[in-house]
């Protein structure tokens, strides 16, 4: 919270602006930058955009914390999306909104599922999808994903064959209002009850989905992507 | 076969109803997996007490029902009931202590963990897809404003980019002569062509400087070379035999005459 | 124009809008709901259309006057646009809605004799620098350096038509790092740095027109900074 004392300065600083070219302008003046850029963009905005956009020394981080504080209970929201932020209306309003309602795809059962194995393993290749949903996934269930640019490819696996790995994006958090993949609902639970840790199955299990072999390989990765 | 049948006896007709709609409904199914977690909720209980044995059982017979009705199942389905198979007869007979490879318990629990684990990551699933979601309960803006984007050429060289382009106009400067300044040389070709023209009319003795082209004289660069040019034709016109040259002494003007 | 004593009210007001169904929802609740719906449109809205939108008994235009006034002075706008509202960025900030991306390119090697001819023959005119160069100096590579302030007009020569004369700038010294273009290393030194390579054996060079160049006449200043 500024003080009344402190607003008024930046007030008067504002006319200083135009001079003081290799200045910051005041911290209100940059906060009314991000606000105009957050406004302006349909997408999540980085922090390195936001200051690439505004003028030299400013602080996008810190002209955020006084944004997001201004607007909390308003009829938008200034959210955080992985490393970007947005401008977003307010969840319980979302009734006056039926007119930009936008019908979403309806997914499948075995997108939705493989979205969330995506989610909480990532990076996750296809075979330990596979392994999890003890089925093979068929390749438009992941195009459909990568369409939707709800996932997208991750760093190949250190694992002989060096099999692809999939991640889930910024849009998907964005859909699903999620500040972090930490966010994840039950993420804590899941972690604690060892659902999240590759499990190599004992021999003479039967090698259920499509099974590429590295199933069995440490899954490095998505334990530290969640670790407190 | 007995002791199937006292089992499904003691399902109630609910549970009989939803394993015959599991059957009429095998293509619904995602793999037999999914067929074991739909079974396992007649047991009632968390699936961590979950009893793989009787598991195993229903899976069994849900097999065997679907052969009676002469529906097809996926190979998947097969092979996880020759696993269930073996892995009942694990769990019956007491364990051979010759034999290699997990116990029938460890393949059990890790049956049980993967049923565990799918149905967390059904439930998760639910869970995501309740959330607020942008386009349906939260909005983003609705008239996004274009940014433009601004090229901007920015052109860069270091102190040795700049040494090394004056090094080289210098450098080239060096021979510039060769191929500059051709406007302040006089060849012998060009003295010889004005002086054949002229020395028909050289009866008398002449001063080979009079040969000199017209204007060249102010300047002395110009001058250098049209005195070399003009005393050079003058030397190969007497070696054609078309003049005699003559000097009075060291540093004397060079004169020149017509040879008859 | 609200009195305090109104707004206060409104704030207690906001705990009961669930209950009040058929109520019109409090002043600052409905400000909310403009602001949603203001945001999340694709086009502007009229009041009439804001009616229709929120809970029943709601008054937009009160709400409106009140969310304008809200966002006086912040990085956004609430305007009217013909008979309907609007969220819009301050107009003083216009120039945050543009991305710059920079692209280095080397200077073309005409661009650097030219610029190394100036500095060290400084000031002089672009007749020398042709004289120098041993050919015509494009328009646009003067443009260019200009533009890029690493050269500027200096005083005109006191010569038959009186040429301006080119001087390279501050901004130059500071890119390559010199105090003054005196700095600039001499050609003994560019030799001894193994820059200048092929020297013609002397005695090959015909000394024709040394020192006789009625440019050199005028060229004071710079000429003694360098051997030859």
């Amino acid at each position: 919270m500024m003080s009344e004392g402190m607003e008024k300065e930046e007030e008067e600083g504002k006319g200083e602006q135009e001079e003081s070219l290799f200045e910051a302008p005041p911290i209100a003046e940059q906060e009314r930058m991000v606000e105009a850029i957050l406004f302006a963009s349909a997408e999540p905005v980085t922090v390195k955009e936001l200051n690439d956009r505004m003028p030299h020394g400013a602080d996008a981080a810190e002209a955020l914390v006084h944004l997001r504080k201004r607007y909390e209970g308003r009829g938008v929201r200034v959210v955080k999306v992985g490393d970007a932020w947005a401008i977003r209306t307010a969840p319980d309003l979302g009734f006056l909104m039926q007119k930009e309602t936008v019908e979403t795809r309806k997914l499948s059962r075995a997108a939705i599922e493989t979205l969330a194995i995506i989610a909480y393993h990532q990076p996750v290749t296809r075979a330990e999808i596979e392994e999890i949903r003890g089925v093979s996934v068929s390749r438009g269930t992941v195009d459909l994903l990568l369409d939707m640019e709800w996932i997208r490819f991750g760093r190949r696996k250190m694992t002989p064959g060096r099999p692809v790995t999939f991640v889930v994006t910024q849009s998907f958090m964005d859909h699903f209002g999620l500040e972090s993949a930490r966010d994840l609902p039950g993420l804590k639970e899941l972690r604690a009850a060892g659902l999240l840790e590759s499990r190599p199955p004992p021999g003479a299990m039967p090698q259920l989905g499509e099974g590429e072999d590295d199933e069995d390989e440490a899954a490095e990765g998505q334990s530290e992507l969640f670790e407190d | 076969m007995a002791e199937e049948e006292f089992q499904e006896d003691e399902q109630s007709v609910a549970e009989r109803l939803a394993a015959e709609a599991l059957i009429v409904d095998v293509d619904g199914f995602e793999g037999p997996l999914d067929v074991l977690l739909t079974l396992s909720r007649t047991q009632k209980v968390d699936l961590r007490k979950i009893s793989v044995l009787q598991l195993a059982q229903q899976y069994l017979a849900f097999v065997e029902k679907a052969k009676q009705l002469r529906i097809e199942l996926a190979a998947d389905y097969l092979v996880m009931a020759a696993w269930l198979a073996f892995l009942k007869s694990r769990l019956l007979l007491p364990p051979d202590p010759a034999e290699e490879g997990p116990s029938g318990e460890e393949l059990a629990a890790h049956l049980a963990f993967q049923l565990e684990r799918l149905q967390a990551m059904r439930d998760v699933a639910a869970r995501l897809m309740a959330r607020d979601r942008l386009g349906r309960d939260f909005f983003a803006r609705g008239i996004p404003e274009d940014v433009t984007r601004v090229k901007r050429v920015s052109y860069t060289a270091t102190l040795l980019d700049l040494m090394q382009g004056y090094a080289r106009i210098r450098t080239r400067d060096e021979f510039r002569p060769f191929v500059m300044d051709r406007d302040k040389v006089w060849t012998m070709e060009q003295a010889l062509d004005r002086m054949r023209g002229l020395i028909g009319f050289a009866g008398t003795w002449t001063d080979i400087s009079s040969y000199m082209p017209d204007g060249w004289d102010a300047d002395p660069v110009r001058r250098r070379s049209a005195t070399a040019a003009t005393f050079a034709a003058s030397l190969e016109l007497a070696k054609e035999g078309k003049v005699e040259l003559r000097q009075a002494e060291t540093f004397a003007p060079i004169q020149l005459r017509r040879k008859d």
